[in-house]
Formats: structure tokens, C-alpha cells, sequence
């Protein structure tokens, strides 16, 4: 993996962000690009707005100022992602099924949180190892672009860096408010 | 939704390319240059009343489940029909209407699988080739750990399993947990026997005319033939066979064949027949006993052709309970057609104790602690209430060709 | 395969069939157990009585006494097959796609042709070595029995003795008349 | 149907166990004993039309193609998304609609294909593991006989293939047919050069920053690189790099990003942006160069927001035509969305020739031949007349997310 660690030492030292919150992004060590190399698809988000996909129980947060559903494409923190939702596969919006392993690259997007109005940095981490998911398919593109921007494209299957290349859902974990509040 | 576009494209002004970095990568990391571009959007903050943001979230964090598994733990046979290399095992949990699927294991080329208990781990018996659908191919026991549900390691078999639809009698642990038998077919038909203490294949045992493995005392196996006998297969603790023996022709194959499936309450295995009849098996001795043969139907109910049908068409609670998918209308190749209602059977009493009319046609059923999982004829599973049979809550989505539902303990 | 050519030389001295056509069986060697592992269900039947399978175009024999439409689950000869129909997926009813290899063994049903009223045999031989064809899933048991009694068994993949052993579709080749007419 | 059970038990009644046969290997079948049960049962026979029965067929038949192939015939990469280890592509001639169907390759992981016609080959660019989706992982391009679609032979690349959507640019081969180009990504971004006459990997060049191979000249390629320029890179005939070029800046990735799709006429690259316009791209020098963007919406079709979407969103015919997939009220997120019409263009008068209304939603869009064929919102293909936009018919069933659709000739 000489590339690999070729890259990931250049990237490094170019590293940047918009957020001045720029030691939580570094901290976490994860900055981005695209997600899970999985469908794209008005269709895939069609669930959603019928309530949800059908045999997948609702869950909520139980935290008011993390509203929605996490098995729901509509959840706030999905606007940018694309693949298996991780609630679904037995993980949850910020952590990775049994035996998975999650993905230390991946890609952000910028989504606003309907409750406190925030903009966060949501890290779509992908979780690899296991058979794909197939629960759960979603796919929303706001702020995705094509591959030679690989950072912010969801074309891209993340689980590199990962003892397994295999897809198995994607998380959205929060990095933290994208513009000081 | 346009705050999102704009501050996402914000964020991308920012970004320079190949702003990548890696966990544990950037040891330096508070050296690093600031953005080439300088921030110039606000977002809009619409309500105050969340005073804090929500805070920053760990990454790399992976679920474990824990061990043993709850007794409504199953696991789901996904044989992924249309796309057969690519099957799955997934576990989940039947009493939750919400996080009841709790991961997944890979199935390859329509495996078996068991659980140890005593060992906390699952094992699954398959096929691989190195090109997908050709290739070198290797015939191999997965071994995964119940509480991550990772492989941990591998046997290697002979190539020879037998290519066919799923059946939980082509891989079992033997009673006391040593062994594992794989069905072989090539088509000779023979058993693996692997030691899964050591993790070793040990011999390949012959079962001319015969077919599948039907756990036998401690170390043992029965197995069904052609013929219409069942031959019992005794091993020692390195798969030396150190009897075999044969029952009386019990099976009409022709006329009113035994299902190769059962519900086992003890020693004693309940196979049912197209026409609908139960055979039950006494496998307590080294020599399979066919035992008095009971109706599961009525006069009436013959006469209205209610008959036994589906894939894997019945299950036993613990309680003596056994649970088997009717149709009415049956006929010559209704068998697996599964049914509308499930017939609920004491085998002490043989006598029904009650009938189950399915919210959806069923192709296949399992006992999983007190629910009951249905595969309807959607592939998806419904569950019921094993208490009073009332339906519960529909899982599905993701789940493609589930024709084998197992318990938590692979049964 | 030492085992497979015992077992083929032991059932060849014990070979034995109804038809008094017992020559043309042995001619064309192929006794018969099993087919495509592939699914039962009542569902796989219903897209025939429908009118035939989604995006698949009907097709006829053009001989009146092979009536029916061999992309339709059915057709009079299909009565016990269990798979993917070979007509569907670029071969025919007795012919295999190409980059396929037709099983030597297979099994055999009796099916009843509503032209002529003779029942012939069968041979639900499957076409071995490309991907699934996943078209036309089709499932009849008659005459089926458990896999103890694997010559009548469609629960078998009997992709065995092809050079590979990845199951793509079935085909049902008439080998005779059943009964002598 | 009582009849087919009784005639068919009668069979059974006559099979000895074990009564199998395998062609070419009973030399001596005169000598074979009769059945063990006499034959009892007479078939009815009903109809006497017929005096003669059906005569036996032959077994052991498989097709051949004709090459080289129809210009209706067209090559389906089916990615099969929820089983992506299960990769098929589909030949099927878009024009029949009966008997369409004609074979199929594996594509392993989300393959890229393209075809010789010189050589009568097809190639697929893929990955597999020894376990599925696991153990050892080796990348190849596998080889494949035009005439009858079977596997002659791979070539081993190094195992950095890019693991994304399908794009037609991660694979391709040099415009003389003799190098093939397959787009690594580790993150580390590379293509690795194949000699396709020896079938040899012949080296990796590095393309940092950039992505995807676009063919230019007899052995060259082009690479869409992050900065919004293009690259062009000159090789010899063993893979080495004789010239690279970069053209200037001109992809506003952040506002109007190119796709990375295109429509290829000549030497010409005639890319979509997000928001509605062209940029074609002259890859007849050593470096590529832009060329002047138009608009492909009128001021009234940009104020209701008709914009480009889907996947394969963008193909060409042979006679300058453009067909593109444009959704109304595109914003921000809908650059996949597809669309409810086709749009075509003359690339040379930049004017909007027709429109076609779609029957069904379209996300991906090929030309092969005469017709037009649209991947819809149902992952079925539409066919229409290319001539006219007629809507002729539906091809479907077995594939699942068939992304992309190439031309017979891999384009």
C-alpha cells in the first residue's frame, strides 16, 4: 500500500477545511470522498417519503435536537449520501454492524439539522466486510460531484484502507458544525 | 433546501483538491495549512432553542452482539436465488419491530450452516470459485464468532458438496458437538466428517443411495436412502465408522414420499409426508426405528385435499409443538407450494391444537423462542405470536430468497 | 473424479427405464435425476398465467404439433423442469446460450403434449458455465420426489461432469415417447 | 393433469435407484438389464392428428454468435447493485423482440468492458475475491470469445482497480486496439496499461489528481483531472510515456461540473455540465483541448430548470445526433435524477433537433444500430425507434440494475 500511504501523507499536508473547527476535523482524521459505489436513483429515495421501507421498523434518536427517523432516507443527517443505511443493517447512524469494520476515509457533506438550524460536517463513512446490506437503499446527491473531485463524490466504494474492500452500509456520523455559530 | 447547496458548495470552494486524510495518518497534523480559499457563507441558525450544537461523534466504532443469543435470535437463510454465489446469513432478532437485524455473514454458493453453542461459534458450510462462477473451486466450513459474527477461519473440504436447493440436513454438528457432517454428491453421494474441535477434516463417509445427515446419538448420523430405509452411521472421535446399520423400508417414495424435513423433539424426528401423513423416527438407538405413522388430516380434510407443502414446511417449538404449512386443493407436485394456514400438532397427543390462517401465503416456517417466522411467498418474513398466533410485524427489505430460517442455535 | 466414473459405471450395468425405447435412452445416455437448484414457489408459475414473463418476447416452435409458447412456464414441456427456461436466455427448449455447456446428466419428467396426446419423456438437461440468466423462473413438480430419490429430483443442480459447475438455465429435450404407442 | 402424475409414477415405479447414465460412457448399453418393474400403464392418447410422434432431440447442443455481431446487438452491463460480486453482462439485439436475449458473461465486481472487433474479443475489466467478498483479491481483464461468449484467458493487473459506479472511461481501449486502459484508484490514481495483442500487463501510469481514460490518438489517453483541466498522455507501443500534456482549466466543478459522460463524435468529446451545457473536447492533437461550451436549454427551458440527469445520461448515433436525458426542476442534488425526456442535438449546428417524451422514466440512455435504449427509472430497457422515437418495446426480466448499456462494439 506504498500509494496508498503516498497519498494519504501528501493529502495530509494539504489538508483544509471551511469550518475554523478545524482540530475536530483533524482530530477524527477524516476527510472525504464519496461513499458506497451503490445505485443512485430517484427511486431510491421514494421509500422515504411513503413512510419508510417496507419491513424496516422506525427507530428515533430519542434526542429532540436529533430529530427524524435513521431508517428514513429523509433523516437529516443523509443529505449527501448514498447506499445501505447503517440503522438499517444493524449499526446505527454513527456506528458499523457486527463484523464490520469501518471505513477510515471516506466523504463529507454539509447538512442543516431541521431542529437547532446548524449546519454540520457528516462524515458517510462506509462500514466493510460483511455481504452487502441491501436494506435501506438511499441515495441524495446535494453537493455530490463526479469522480475527478473524489472528495466530494459518491461514485466512489470507500472501503479502501479496510482489511476488506467489501461494502456493507454506509454511516453519517457527525464531525461537527460546518460554519462557527 | 437551497442552505444545503449553498454551503455545501461553501465547503467545496474550501476544499482544495485531494484533501484527503487518514486516522492515525497525520501525526503532524496541527502543522497543516489552512484552507487556499477563506470561509464566506453563514449558515442560517433557525432556532435557538438547542443553545450547543450537537457534539462531534466517534468514528471506527463496530457493533458486538451479545452471547449466547437471545432465544428469539434467528438466523435467516438468504440463498439469494438469482444471484447464488452471493448468499447470506443474517441474524436477527424476531420479538423487535425495530434494530431487529443485527449483521450478516457471507453464504457463498447455497451453504449449510450450524451453531455451537459451547463454542460461540457459527459455522458455514460452503462453496467458493476463485473467478466467481468458475475457476479453482474450494469446498470449504466457515467459521465465524457468534458475538462479532467474523470469520475467524476456514476447513477445507473435499470439493464435493452437493449442489442443490438449501436444506439444514446437508451440514449439521454431530449430538455432542465434535463433529460435522457436509452431504457430498458428485454424484456419489458421501459425508465429510470434520473435527470442529481441532478444525480438521477427518474422512469422507460413503452413503451409497442415501442422502443428507440426520444427527445420531452422540457422534452418529442417520441417513435417508432410496430404497425407503434410513441407514444409521456410528463414528468414533476420529470418523472411524464403527457401525452401520439399516432400518426396514419405511418410505414410499412413489406413492406418499416422506419430506427430507423434520421437527425433532428429542431423539424422535417428525417427517412429514406429501399426502399428509407424520412418520415419526426414534433415532435414540444406533439403528433409525420408524415408529407408528399418524394422519395430520381429517376424513374431511383428505377429501378437500389438504396437504403438507413448501420448502422448509415445518417446525418444533419445545414444547411438543409441531408446526407444519397446509394447502387445500394438494396434488400430484403441490408440495412445494406452501400454504395458507399452518397446522399446529401435539406429537404426544397427535392431535391438532390449533390452526393458524396466514396474513400472507407461507412458503416456509421457524420456531425461533416464542415467534414464529413465516417466509411468505413474497420472500419476505412475517412473525407471529407463538403463544396465540397472532400476527406481529412484517421484516423484510434486503432479504431476497430467505427459503431456510434457523434458530439462534442453528436449528 | 474416480468417484463420479464408478458411480456412472455402476448405473450404467443397472440402467433400466419404462419405455420399451429403452435404445434411444441409452443412444442419447442420458438418465436423469434433478435439475437447476433454483426455486419452488407457486409465485415463479403465476408469470405464465399471466401472459408470459415481463420484457420477454413470446416465441412459437412453428410446429403445430409442439404447440405453445416456450418462453411461457406453460409450456406442455415443462411439466416437472425447475430453473431459469434456456428459451429465454438465448437458447432454446432443447438448446443451450452460447458460452454454455448442457449437463450430461440430468433427470427426466413424463409430460403430456396436448397436440398429439402422446406423453413423452423429458430431459430437463441445464446448460452449465455462465452467469445465472435469472429469466423466466419456472417451477413444476409433478412427478418430483425428494432428493433420496435424486433421478426425480429438481432440487439438484446437476451442473456435474461439465467443466463448470455454475448453474445458467434448463432446457427440456424430448428423449421419446414414454409408452409404446 | 392426472395423467402426467400416472405416467410419471409409472417411470418411477420402473427406475431402479441409481439408474444413471452419462453420454459416451456405456459402451456396452445393449447389454443393460431391463427395469426391475414391468411397464404397466398406457399414456392416453387423444388426438390422432399426428400419426407420427415428435422424434427424439439431440442433447448436448450450445449456440454460437454471429460476428461481428448485428449493429442492433447490444451489450448490457447488469452491475447487479445488490449483489455487485455477481456482475453480468448481457448480448442482446435490441431490435428483436422476440429471441433477443443471447448470452451473457460474468462481470465479477462492477466491471468496465470493451470490445475487438479485429480480434472477435471482448474484454471485462474486473476483481474477484477467493471467498466471495473476502480473501485473496486479484484484478484482471478477462477475455472472451466474441462467437461464442466463453472465457479464453485473463491477464493479471495489479490490484488497484477503482471500486465505484460503472463508468465506461474506467476501462477502454487505445484507439488502435492495442493497449487497454483500466483506472486504478487507491486512493492513489493510476491506469494500468495492458498489451492487447500479447495480453500482457504492460505498466501503470500515474495520473494524480485526475481520472478515468479517455482515448486519444492510436495509444494515447486523456484523464479528467481535479483542477478542471483535462490531461493528455502520448504512449509508445510498450506502455511507456512518451508525452504529457495538460490542456487549461476548463471544468467549473464547483458550479457547472462537467459530467464525466460523453457523447463521442471523431475526435470530439462532447461533455454535459450540470446545469445544461456542452463542452466538447478535441482529443485529435497530443493535447486535449476545449473547445467552445453551448447551451443545450433555451432561456425559458433554464428558467423552469431543465437539466441533464442520470447515469449514462449522454449517447451519440453515427451521424452527428446527441441524445440526452433532461428532468425539469433540476437543482442542486438531481445531476442523477434522469429524466422524463430525451433530448437530441446536432453537434454541428448545436440546435435541438426533436424531443422525445420518454414512456417510462429514463436514468441511462445507448444507441446500438436503429434504436435507442433507455435503462428506466424500473431498471428495465425501453426500446425506441432511433429514426423516429418510437416506443417499440420493453426488454426485462433477470436484470437488475443494468446502469450502462455499450453498443456491440463496446462503445
Amino acid at each position: 500500500m506504498s500509494a496508498f500511504d503516498k497519498f494519504v501523507e501528501r493529502s495530509s499536508r494539504k489538508l483544509a477545511h471551511t469550518t475554523s473547527r478545524r482540530s475536530l476535523l483533524t482530530k477524527l482524521g477524516t476527510l472525504v470522498a464519496g461513499v458506497a459505489a451503490v445505485p443512485l436513483l430517484p427511486v431510491a429515495r421514494a421509500a422515504a417519503k411513503e413512510g419508510g421501507y417496507p419491513g424496516v421498523g422506525a427507530q428515533t434518536t430519542g434526542n429532540p435536537q436529533d430529530p427524524g427517523d435513521p431508517t428514513s432516507c429523509d433523516y437529516w443527517r443523509y443529505c449527501a449520501i448514498d447506499g445501505f443505511l447503517c440503522s438499517c443493517c444493524g449499526g446505527s447512524p454513527n456506528t458499523c454492524p457486527a463484523g464490520t469494520e469501518m471505513s477510515p476515509i471516506t466523504w463529507i457533506g454539509t447538512c442543516q439539522n431541521p431542529a437547532d438550524g446548524r449546519a454540520y460536517i457528516i462524515s458517510y463513512n462506509d462500514c466493510c466486510g460483511a455481504p452487502e446490506c441491501s436494506r435501506c437503499m438511499c441515495n441524495r446527491n446535494e453537493g455530490d460531484r463526479p469522480m475527478n473531485r473524489p472528495q466530494a463524490s459518491n461514485d466512489i466504494n470507500w472501503c479502501l484502507g479496510t482489511t476488506n474492500i467489501s461494502y456493507t452500509c454506509s454511516t453519517a456520523v457527525i464531525l461537527g458544525v460546518a460554519i462557527d455559530d | 433546501m437551497t442552505y444545503k447547496s449553498i454551503s455545501f458548495t461553501a465547503l467545496l470552494l474550501a476544499l482544495n483538491f485531494g484533501a484527503l486524510s487518514v486516522s492515525g495518518c497525520s501525526p503532524n497534523d496541527t502543522d497543516q495549512s489552512q484552507a487556499n480559499s477563506p470561509k464566506t457563507e453563514t449558515a442560517p441558525i433557525k432556532i435557538a432553542d438547542f443553545p450547543a450544537p450537537l457534539g462531534e461523534e466517534e468514528t471506527g466504532i463496530s457493533h458486538t452482539l451479545p452471547v449466547p443469543f437471545d432465544k428469539n435470535w434467528a438466523i435467516i437463510h438468504d440463498a439469494n436465488f438469482h444471484s447464488m454465489i452471493d448468499g447470506r446469513f443474517i441474524v436477527f432478532d424476531s420479538a423487535a419491530k425495530s434494530k431487529s437485524y443485527k449483521g450478516t455473514m457471507h453464504g457463498g454458493l447455497v451453504a449449510g450452516m450450524d451453531v455451537s453453542v459451547a463454542r460461540n461459534e457459527i459455522y458455514i458450510n460452503t462453496t467458493y470459485q476463485s473467478r466467481g462462477i468458475s475457476g479453482e473451486r474450494t469446498d470449504i466450513i466457515a467459521i465465524h464468532d457468534l458475538g462479532n459474527l467474523e470469520k475467524t477461519g476456514e476447513i477445507i473440504l473435499p470439493p464435493k458438496r452437493g449442489a442443490n436447493m438449501p436444506f439444514k440436513n446437508a451440514f449439521r454438528l454431530s449430538g455432542d458437538d465434535s463433529l460435522s457432517f457436509s452431504y457430498n454428491f458428485t454424484p456419489a453421494a458421501s459425508i465429510s466428517v470434520s473435527d470442529m474441535n481441532t478444525k480438521t477434516f477427518l474422512t469422507e463417509v460413503p452413503i451409497p443411495g442415501c442422502t443428507l445427515a440426520y444427527p445420531m446419538g452422540a457422534k452418529g448420523f442417520a441417513s435417508m436412502c432410496g430404497d425407503g430405509a434410513m441407514i444409521g452411521v456410528s463414528l468414533d472421535s476420529v470418523g472411524n465408522v464403527v457401525k452401520e446399520t439399516r432400518s426396514e423400508r419405511f418410505n414410499n417414495i412413489d406413492d406418499n414420499a416422506l419430506f427430507l424435513k423434520h421437527a425433532r423433539f428429542g431423539d424422535i424426528l417428525y417427517f412429514p409426508t406429501f399426502k399428509g401423513s407424520i412418520q415419526p423416527v426414534d433415532l435414540s438407538t444406533d439403528t433409525p426405528k420408524p415408529l407408528q405413522k399418524w394422519s395430520l388430516v381429517s376424513a374431511a380434510e383428505r377429501e378437500a385435499n389438504w396437504r403438507p407443502g413448501g420448502w422448509q414446511l415445518i417446525a418444533g417449538d419445545n414444547k411438543n409443538s409441531l408446526f407444519i404449512l397446509m394447502h387445500p386443493d394438494g396434488a400430484e407436485g403441490t408440495h412445494k407450494n406452501g400454504g395458507s394456514e399452518l397446522w399446529v400438532f401435539d406429537v404426544n397427543t397427535k392431535t391438532r391444537t390449533r390452526k393458524i390462517e396466514l396474513k400472507t401465503w407461507g412458503v416456509s416456517v421457524a420456531v425461533a423462542g416464542e415467534r414464529l417466522i413465516v417466509t411468505n411467498a413474497e420472500m419476505q418474513l412475517d412473525i407471529y405470536d407463538l403463544a396465540n398466533g397472532a400476527f406481529s410485524h412484517t421484516f423484510g427489505d434486503g432479504i431476497f430468497t430467505p427459503f431456510i430460517v434457523y434458530s439462534g442455535q442453528g436449528q
